[in-house]
Order: structure tokens, then C-alpha cells, then sequence
């Protein structure tokens, strides 16, 4: 947890809309964990004013640039451009420089399932892709179920699939995978595998459907979530998402910045029982 | 070539601080989560977010929108209330070698007392921000900031009640604020920070709504510092009590201007919430000021400005 | 696919624009300066810089500042006055095909009645514009635009001597602009205008004085649109005469966000300054965005806020 | 006289702080005048808000890039960075985009003259070397008395012998040509020639010298001001300057965009009549 002013190593389109920009960060290969998100400060003007919250896809080392130098620690995003953060991000370059804070936040806890299932839908692919190498390097079976509007929005799936990770994908218009909801899988695979591990992350439908689905089944879910944010850090409750226990005299909220951004399902809130997470 | 380090030390009614910058409530949590990027004895002091007598559980979401050069939030005050507060947050905030002061508000002039009565008895706050930005329950929810004799009532009833230096904080959204700061001058304030946030709005045009859930949200950031400057240039020559600036305060250079026309000392927001070690930048920042300029007591800067 | 064009035309008070963007009184001159960049028959009307019985020298300079977001301005009302404004910009406004608005002042309110008088015998002024955001000689200063009684009696004053369509222009220095929407209103305002500048100030930290001759300046630009679209928000819950938003709009997307909390026009100011050309993007850009949701008469954008 | 979104040619250092840019114009090299200047946005985005006003230094014509295409027309800028307009302006790089408002205000009027002087200091150079062009053109012998307070802020100086213009250079360090003012220059040159015309552009100080050594002199002076400036157009009232009959309750403000930034002396109020050029 500590705050670089550091510079960008690449920054690339991968996918119409999509960037993945690698940041040297000295120390995240040995800290971030799966699921912890960064802070990033796009430029160091004014505007825009606030940072902008990424999770982790990535961590790693490249070799030193030059020799007697150091290797260079990095860690990778990957954003879709929504506003106008993310578009002044797509246009920085090698060697522009950056502030990043973080690894923060709890990121998602490894349980000793065989089985687990990670569901992911577009830019919710990212923090998926930390926690699938974790598990994989514990010898864990790892299906992904991956969605999307479009083929487009379907992330990483060869890098996945290197990881020996079983892909299964859902696009709306079928342009990828089977036409459909994620949610249609989610339901097969937890026939098969009942009690197995949930780790999902995507819109907030996607989650509500992967929660529905969960508790009718009686399996444990562990989910991440996206709020505004405006510090990271827990100081400003911008971010805060209602508890379980949560009532208006009573509060119970939780910050997404430091108690999550992964939460256990059980924690929260969900529509049925009148909140939203 | 080599010059004496420049005294930054300040006095706010007898608190005596080492420098002049310190957080502004609600942008700092309650110290501790500061303390990873920022060595806490480095500011003149530490506030706390807003404590009310009983927990409160704020806006619901989305509550923070950006803005050109600015946020709006709209938190709504969650807080764990004071006994939570003195049972969690008092234990580390007196392990500190800084001040501590505590922001705090009510609904209800009461509250305000109960409060009050309750920071009074705990050594280790050094002092206590009385925020009066707030909707008045009592007077139909009028803003109690906006109101001289409202106002004058809260600070005389906290100030009867409570042992310590009193910090009554203004709100921006007046049409005189040197009326608002002469009141609470007159009941008993012992300094005046100013100013709280501006009310402001956004819309989303895409979904047809307004962006914070509570509709309403405070403006704060470099947007308000114009105003902020002004106010304060207002309130130091209304009143002769010291006076805190706070608004939009990003940079030394921000923090000298607010010395400049006279504030004692400066409150940091929206800066730490961009950059959690803005305000050890700052401190740093006017440092080398007064190095640069030879100034050897920040006291000789401010208030110093020609007219 | 080929879409009708989308009808921009608004009404406010009887006069009819061709599409609800103007500019914002003394950010266009007398309308003649904008010519080389826009066709003024493409805007919805033409507003002047504004106007008082007597020239006005204005302040001293430096009389601008740029601020995050924003700027200060201490021009202190400059003008030809009414006399030199008939003979010399009345002539090149009057070839225009394009409503034309003249805004006006005075520090008393006779001043401003004989300016309203002038007014009422051109044929080629359409509609005026007052400012009530100017300090009141006889009351010591006080703003009009502060104080409801002040200003409800240079309102009834004006109307009752004016034949056109009287346009209040409301200051955001106060506590509750609704108070003063309520007074204008009842004193006779056809449509309200809101907002003027905040006040502001900037100090200059090399040469330790204040940035504008003046001390303080009014601050416009993007900085305060979100404290500009609260206030329009709540004047037309407020008030049931037409309003016209103005503050910090630089682009369609912040003019359609005036227009869906309820303004039934806008008004563009520092972005002419900016880019003189900007009226007219706006005006395309509404359009576009008309085309693109399928909204073929702005009025049903106008106030379809859901809420 | 128009609003250009163009870009940049090129932009480098020519002294310490001071550049020197290019920008493609359309139609400056027929229309631009000497001490006339633009406003120029120096992004597109929200900071700085303002634009900001430069002197035209030059205009001219490249070949085009590829066979085909029409010449390029480009207005050319000098400029010291001095705040963050300016510093932005620096990072400025080929192919950039900027926002280009003018050919604004009104320039110098070459009077028929055989012998003028002009006179800079710094930055007001700048729209000395159209104008020095324009009299060399016309086949008049110019003297030009260039001042700065040290050598790195003497600009140009072989470009303007280039043209003929015979130089004179006075440093307040004496790091280059004579130590001191450039207004000890000005005193000899017009012993010399009695009722030359004088050129003047530079800081207040020097500009007030100046004026009083013409007034005693009885010799005729324009001279290119400076304002802070928000709109370029006249709209604004941001960049006055008092009149010579400029009195409080007969206001007789001239401005300096539309009115200036040349003003004959004679129309302007000096210190020596109460207010200030
Ligand atoms: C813990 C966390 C992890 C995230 N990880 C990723 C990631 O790996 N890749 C990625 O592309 N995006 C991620 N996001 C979302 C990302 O933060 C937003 O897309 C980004 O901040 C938008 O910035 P902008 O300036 O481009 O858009 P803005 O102009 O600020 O807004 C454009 C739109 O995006 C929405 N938006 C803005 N900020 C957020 C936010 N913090 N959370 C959700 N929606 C927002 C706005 O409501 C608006 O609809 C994450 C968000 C969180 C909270
Ligand atoms: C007609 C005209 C022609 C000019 N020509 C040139 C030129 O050819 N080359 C050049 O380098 N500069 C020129 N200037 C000055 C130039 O406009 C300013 O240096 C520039 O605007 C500063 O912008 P900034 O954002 O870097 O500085 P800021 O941060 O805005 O200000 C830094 C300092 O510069 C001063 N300043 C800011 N704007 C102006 C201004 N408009 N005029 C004078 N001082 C200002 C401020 O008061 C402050 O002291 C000219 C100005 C005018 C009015
Ligand atoms: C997220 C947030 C929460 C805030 N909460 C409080 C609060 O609890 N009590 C209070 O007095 N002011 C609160 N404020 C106002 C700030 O203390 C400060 O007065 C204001 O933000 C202006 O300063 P700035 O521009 O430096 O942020 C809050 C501001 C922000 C941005
Ligand atoms: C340079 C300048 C001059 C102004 N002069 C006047 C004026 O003469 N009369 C008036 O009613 N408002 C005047 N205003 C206020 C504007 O009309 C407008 O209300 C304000 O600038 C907010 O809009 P904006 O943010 O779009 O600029 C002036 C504003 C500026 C920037
Ligand atoms: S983003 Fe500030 S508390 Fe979570
Ligand atoms: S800069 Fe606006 S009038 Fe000259």
C-alpha cells in the first residue's frame, strides 16, 4: 500500500475499445493480491480531478533495460474507455508518467474447493485473471464462464487458456460461444459441481442473476464490486454499498474500497431482500 | 549559504500547532487511514470526520460526482456516533504527538450539548470543530449556519459546555458570511474555519437523472477556491478571533495564498483524497517558501498581503 | 433513416426564439464583435453588454484572473451608457433578424427606471434584461439582488414603465435564491434569469497583493456550473415564469443539463470568450443530440428531469 | 481575422525558456500585419480556460509534404515560459492540435520615415521582426536597439541582420554588446536623427522610458502594449488601458485587443499625465 509517482511501459489496444497498460511498480509482484484494485491518477493536472479505480490484472518482472540495472516490477490493467479519464488514459505512452496507489482493498480469499468457478463479464474478466493463476498454481480445476454483449468484450481468453483454465463463453448475440446469459452455464456447471465456489465479478445484473442462482443452490459466492470511488482508502464514504444487517437506524454500510471490493455474497445486501448491491 | 530552518509553528487559542496545515473534516476519515502514506506527525493536526451523538447512516449512493475542477458529495454525515467513536477511534488518535480535533454536529441544539459534554471529558481531544452546516430539525430544517441567531444559540450552548478551544466552522452558502462569523465571534467561538462545501447539483443527461442520489451535493475542490479566498479575506477582517481557511487547497501555493489574507492556518480536503500525502507536500512546500524568501517565521507572512 | 430536424424553438413570455441559446450579458459585447466567428441569425437571441443611464468607466485594471476551471472578472460594469448605446449599437442590432435583449443596471432606482423608460421606445430591443446584482447607493451599498424588498421594488418600478418582456437576472450570493425568485416574480418578472458570477477573489503569492484591482471579481466558467444547475433547479420549482440557466456552459451536454432541470433557455457566457464560436456548436449540438434520442421538439426535453 | 482548429509544425527551445512555434495558418502570410498577435488555445480541454494572446513573429510558406498537396501556410510565435499556459505550450510537439483566433487588433502603421528605430527589450522582439521586414522591404534604413537583462534574452539577433536591420544590443549584465539601458542607445540614435519615427515594444519600465525620451525629443512613437487578456475580440473590457483624456467620470478606456495592441503614444495617458501605459 503506498502511493508511486511512476511512469507508464506500454499502453495498447487490445480489442476495439480496450487498453492494457503495463505501470512500473516496484514491490505489487510480491504484494497485490487477487482482486485488489489501484488508484491511478491519470495525469498530474487538474483535470480530472479525482483518481480513477482499476483492478489488477497482472503483476510481473521484465528484465532490466540496461545491465547493472535493476529489473523493472510492473503491474497491468486493463481498461475499457467509458469517460473522460479513461480516454486521456488511452493516450498516454511509454514513459508518461503516472501516480499509483495501492495494491488496495481485500481481494478474494482462496478456499480449499477442487472445483471453483470464476464468472466474469466483460471488463469483469480483469481481477478474475489473478485469482485463476493462484488457483491454478494450487492445482485447482478452474472453469471461467465468460460473457459479454459481443465477441468483442471476451478478455483474454487464449491467456486464460494457457493457464489451463476451461473457458466457457456467452455472447448476447452469439458472436462468441453460446448465445446467451452466463447465467445459463452457471446453472449447468453447479448441477454438475454442486457446493463448488463462486468468484464473480461483472454488472451489476450479472451479479444479481450469479447470486440468485448461488443461493438457490446453497453455494458459496464471493463477488467483486464496482462503486464510485473517490479515495481508495476508506476516508471519504463515497463508496459504501448497504451490509446485510444494514437499516436506516442501524447503519451497516460497508466500503467497497477497503472492506471489499470483494465481498463474501453473505455480507451483503441483494435485491430480494430489498437492498442492491 | 546554508539558512536556519524557518519556524512554522502557529497558535489557534492557546493550541499550539507546528505548522498551519491540517486536514479538513470528512476527507481524512478518522486519522488512521492516513497513517500508511503519511507520517501524522508531520501535520499540525489531526480532524476527524463529523461525529454525531447517535450513528448515522448517511446518503444512500451514488454519492460523489465529479465536477470541473471540483467533486460534490453528498456523504449525508455517516458517522459511528460518539460513544463508538470513543470506544474505536479515541485509543489510536491518543497514541499521536499531534493535536487532535474533533469535528462534531447535531440535528438538534441538544445533540450539539450532548456531544459537546462528551468531547469535554476526553483528554486527548486538543479541541473540537463545530460544524454548523447542518438542517436545523427543531426550526423545520433550516440550516443552522445560515441563521445568526440559530448559529448564536448552538455556539453558546457547546461553549458553556466544553473545556476546550472552540472551532466554529462556516458554511459558503450565505449571502453575508461576516454577519455568520461576527455571531458565533460574539457567542463564544474561539476560532472560525471557513469555508464548507458550496451546494451544487449534477446531472447525468444520458440516463435523464440527477447523479447523487440525495439530488443536492457540496461542492469542494480548486473549483470553490476563488470564493473560499474571498470569504475568508471577509471573516479575518470581521472578527478578531483567528480564522482557518479551508477550500480547495491543493498546493503550498494554495495554502501561502490563504495565510496571505490572514488565515492562522489552513484545512486540506478534497487534496487528500486525490493524493493521501498532499498535505506532506505541503508542509514541505511552504517550508521552502519562506526558505526562498527568507521568511523565518510564517507568522510574518501571514495576514502580510499589500492592499 | 433520413430524421425531420428536430424544432429547437422556445418561448419565453411571449418572444419566440428560434432555439433557446443566447449569450450571456457582457461575455458578447453589443452583438457586432461576434460577427467575423458566428452568424448571429443562428443563435437564439443577441444580448449586450450591460447598460446604465450614465457611461461607466468600469474598475481599474487588472481586471481579470484565470482560476481552476474558471475565471474572475472586475470589468465593474464598463459601458457607453444608454444615450451613445442608441446611437451607435442600436442602428447595426436592428438589421439583425435575430430577438435582441439589452441588459441593464443602476446603483439607484430612478437610474434604473430612466434606463427602462429609454428602452421601451426601441422598436428594435425585444425584450430587457435587469441586473439587480449591483450595490444600491441610497441603501449603502447593500446588492439589490440580495435583498427581496430592494429588489422587488426595482422590479415593479421597471415593469411598470416597460412594454416588453421583462428579463430578472438573479445574483447566486445568497442564502436562498428562491426567496428572490419569489420576490422578482411577484413583482412582476416575465422570465428569470439565473445565474450571475459568484464573488471571488485571487491573491498573487510573488507580489503579495490581490490578482484584481478591483479586490474581489466575479468568478464564471466551468467552476460553477454545478452550484449554477442547483440553483436553476430550485428556482423553477419555485417559481412558474420561465427561466433561463446560465453558468459555466461550454458545451451542448452542459446546455441540455439546464434545459432537463427546467430552463427553458440558456445563456452562454465565458465560452464565448473562449471560443467565439461556441454558440453555434452548442446550437449543434443540441441538435444532434435531438436527432440521436429522437426528440423532435426540445420542449419535451426541456424540465422531463425524472426524479 | 478567424477561428483555426489546426496543429503544430514544429516547437523547440531557441534560448534557455524561450521556443519558438510553428503552426499551420491558411492565409496569415496575406492577411497578418506586423504587431498584430493571436489568441491561442492551448488545449482542448478545460485548463487553461483561457486563451492566450502572442505577438506574430512571422508568417511564411513550406513546400507541401507530399506531391499534390497545396503549400503549407504557417504562422510563426516566440514565446518565454512564464506560467502554465506556456509550460503547457512547451510539451507541444508536431502534429498536436491548438485552437488559433486572428490575425487580431491593430499593428504598426510604417510611417514614411527614412531613418526608424526600434526599439525591444525580451519578449517584445517579437513583433519587431515582421515589422522590420516590412520597412527593410520599403527600402528604409532600420535601426533596431535591442535590450534584455542578460544575452540569453536577446533574441534573434542574426535574423534581423539577415534582413539588413542594422542592431544594437544593450544588456543590463553587459553579457552582451554595451552594459545598461537600451534607452541610453535611444538617446544618441535620436541626436543623431531628430524626428526619426520610433518602434517600441517591451516591459512597462522600459516602454515609459522610452516614452519620455521621445516626448523631450519631440519624435513621434508607437508602441505595442501588453494586457492580460480574455477574449482577444473586444467583448470582454478584461484588457484596458486608460486614454488620454481618460477621466473617471468620462471614461475614455481604449482596448487593447481591438484598439491595440500598436497605439500611437500620443492617445495613451504616460506617468507623467497620472496613469499608467
Ligand atoms: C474496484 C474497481 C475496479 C475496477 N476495475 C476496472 C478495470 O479493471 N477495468 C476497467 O475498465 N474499469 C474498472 N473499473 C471501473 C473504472 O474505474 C471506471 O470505468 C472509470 O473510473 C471511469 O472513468 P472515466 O473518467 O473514463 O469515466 P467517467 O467520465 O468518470 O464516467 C463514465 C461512466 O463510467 C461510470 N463510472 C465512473 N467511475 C466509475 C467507477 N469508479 N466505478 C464504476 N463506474 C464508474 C460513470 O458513472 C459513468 O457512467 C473499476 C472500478 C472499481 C470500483
Ligand atoms: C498582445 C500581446 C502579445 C504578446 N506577445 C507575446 C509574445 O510574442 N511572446 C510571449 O512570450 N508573450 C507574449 N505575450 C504575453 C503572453 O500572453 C503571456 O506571457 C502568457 O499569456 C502567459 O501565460 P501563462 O499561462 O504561461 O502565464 P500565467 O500563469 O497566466 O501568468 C504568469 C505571469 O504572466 C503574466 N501574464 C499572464 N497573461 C499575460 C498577458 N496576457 N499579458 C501579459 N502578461 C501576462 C501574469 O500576470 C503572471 O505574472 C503577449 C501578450 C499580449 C497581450
Ligand atoms: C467527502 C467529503 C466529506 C466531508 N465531510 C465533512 C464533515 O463530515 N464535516 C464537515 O464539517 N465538513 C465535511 N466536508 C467539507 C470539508 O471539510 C471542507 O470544508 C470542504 O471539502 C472544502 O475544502 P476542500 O475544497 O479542500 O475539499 C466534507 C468534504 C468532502 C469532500
Ligand atoms: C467579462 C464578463 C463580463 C460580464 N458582464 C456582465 C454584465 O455587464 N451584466 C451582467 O448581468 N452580467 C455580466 N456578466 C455575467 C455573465 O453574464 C454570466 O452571468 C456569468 O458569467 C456566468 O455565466 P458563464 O459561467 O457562462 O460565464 C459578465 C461576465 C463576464 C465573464
Ligand atoms: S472511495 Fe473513499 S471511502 Fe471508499
Ligand atoms: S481581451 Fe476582451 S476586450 Fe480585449
Amino acid at each position: 500500500m503506498q502511493n508511486l509517482k511512476t511512469v507508464i511501459l506500454h499502453n495498447r489496444e487490445i480489442a476495439p475499445g480496450y487498453y492494457r497498460m503495463a505501470i512500473l511498480a516496484p514491490g505489487y509482484p510480491q504484494t497485490a493480491k487477487a482482486g485488489q484494485f489501484v488508484m491511478l491518477r491519470v495525469q498530474l493536472q487538474a483535470q480530472p480531478l479525482l483518481r480513477r479505480p482499476f483492478g489488477i490484472f497482472k503483476t510481473g518482472t521484465l528484465p532490466p533495460e540496461c545491465s547493472g540495472m535493476p529489473p523493472r516490477e510492473f503491474v497491468e490493467l486493463v481498461y475499457k474507455v467509458v469517460g473522460s479519464g479513461t480516454e486521456l488514459m488511452a493516450t498516454l505512452q511509454r514513459g508518461d508518467q503516472v501516480e499509483l496507489l495501492g495494491p488496495l482493498g481485500e481481494g478474494f480469499v482462496a478456499t480449499e474447493d477442487e472445483n471453483p468457478i470464476l464468472v466474469g463479464g466483460g471488463i469483469g474478466l480483469v481481477p478474475l485473471f489473478k485469482l485463476a493463476e493462484d488457483l491454478c498454481r494450487q492445482g485447482r480445476k478452474v472453469r471461467l464462464l465468460m460473457g459479454g454483449r459481443t465477441r468483442d468484450d471476451i478478455l483474454g481468453i487464449t491467456e486464460f487458456e494457457r493457464l489451463g483454465v476451461e473457458t466457457y463463453v456467452s455472447t448476447d448475440d452469439g458472436s462468441l460461444g453460446e448465445e446467451g446469459l452466463v447465467t445459463a452455464v452457471l446453472e449447468r456447471k453447479l448441477a454438475k459441481y454442486p457446493g463448488a465456489q463462486v468468484y464473480a465479478c461483472g454488472p451489476t445484473p450479472m451479479l444479481n442473476a450469479v447470486h440468485a442462482i448461488c443461493a438457490t443452490h446453497s453455494t458459496p459466492l464471493q463477488v467483486s464490486l464496482e462503486a464510485l470511488m473517490a479515495c481508495g482508502v476508506g476516508a471519504c464514504l463515497g463508496c459504501v454499498v448497504p451490509g446485510k444487517e444494514h437499516r436506516e437506524d442501524e447503519p451497516d454500510y460497508l466500503c467497497t474500497c477497503r472492506q471489499g471490493p470483494v465481498f463474501d455474497a453473505e455480507l451483503l445486501q441483494w435485491p430480494e431482500s430489498g437492498g442492491a448491491a | 549559504m546554508s539558512q536556519p530552518t524557518p519556524s512554522l509553528a502557529v497558535e489557534l487559542a492557546g493550541l499550539a500547532l507546528r505548522n498551519p496545515v491540517m486536514p479538513a473534516s470528512g476527507t481524512f476519515g478518522y486519522g488512521q487511514e492516513f497513517a500508511p502514506y503519511l507520517d501524522l506527525e508531520k501535520i499540525g493536526a489531526v480532524m476527524t470526520k463529523g461525529i454525531s451523538l447517535r450513528p448515522k447512516a448517511g446518503n444512500p449512493t451514488p454519492r460523489i460526482a465529479e465536477t470541473s475542477s471540483g467533486m460534490l458529495n453528498a456523504i449525508g454525515l455517516q458517522n459511528v456516533g460518539i460513544d463508538a467513536f470513543i470506544r474505536d477511534k479515541v485509543p489510536y488518535l491518543q497514541t499521536l504527538n499531534t493535536p487532535v480535533i474533533v469535528n462534531f454536529f447535531g440535528n438538534q441544539l441538544h445533540e450539539y450539548i450532548e456531544v459537546a459534554e462528551k468531547l469535554s471529558d476526553i483528554e486527548a481531544v486538543d479541541a473540537v470543530e463545530l460544524n454548523i452546516s447542518c438542517p436545523n430539525v427543531k426550526q423545520g430544517g433550516i440550516v443552522f449556519g445560515t441563521e445568526p441567531c440559530a448559529a448564536a444559540e448552538v455556539v453558546s450552548g457547546v461553549r458553556e459546555k466544553l473545556n476546550k478551544p472552540l472551532i466554529v466552522k462556516l458554511t459558503p452558502n450565505v449571502t453575508d458570511i461576516t454577519v455568520m462569523a461576527r455571531a458565533v465571534e460574539e457567542s463564544g467561538a474561539d476560532v472560525i474555519s471557513c469555508v464548507n462545501t458550496l451546494t451544487g447539483m449534477a446531472v447525468d443527461i444520458e440516463k435523464q437523472c440527477l447523479h447523487l442520489a440525495n439530488g443536492t451535493g457540496g461542492l469542494s475542490g480548486p473549483a470553490i477556491k476563488p470564493v473560499a479566498l474571498r470569504m475568508v479575506y471577509q471573516v479575518v477582517r470581521a472578527v478578531s478571533v483567528p480564522v482557518i481557511g479551508i477550500g480547495g487547497i491543493m498546493t503550498a501555493k494554495d495554502a501561502l495564498e490563504f495565510l496571505l489574507v490572514g488565515a492562522t492556518a489552513v484545512q486540506v480536503g478534497t487534496a487528500n483524497l486525490v493524493n493521501p500525502g498532499a498535505m506532506s507536500e505541503i508542509v514541505d512546500g511552504i517550508e521552502q517558501f519562506c526558505r526562498d524568501k527568507g521568511i523565518d517565521d510564517i507568522n510574518q507572512w501571514i495576514g502580510s498581503l499589500q492592499e
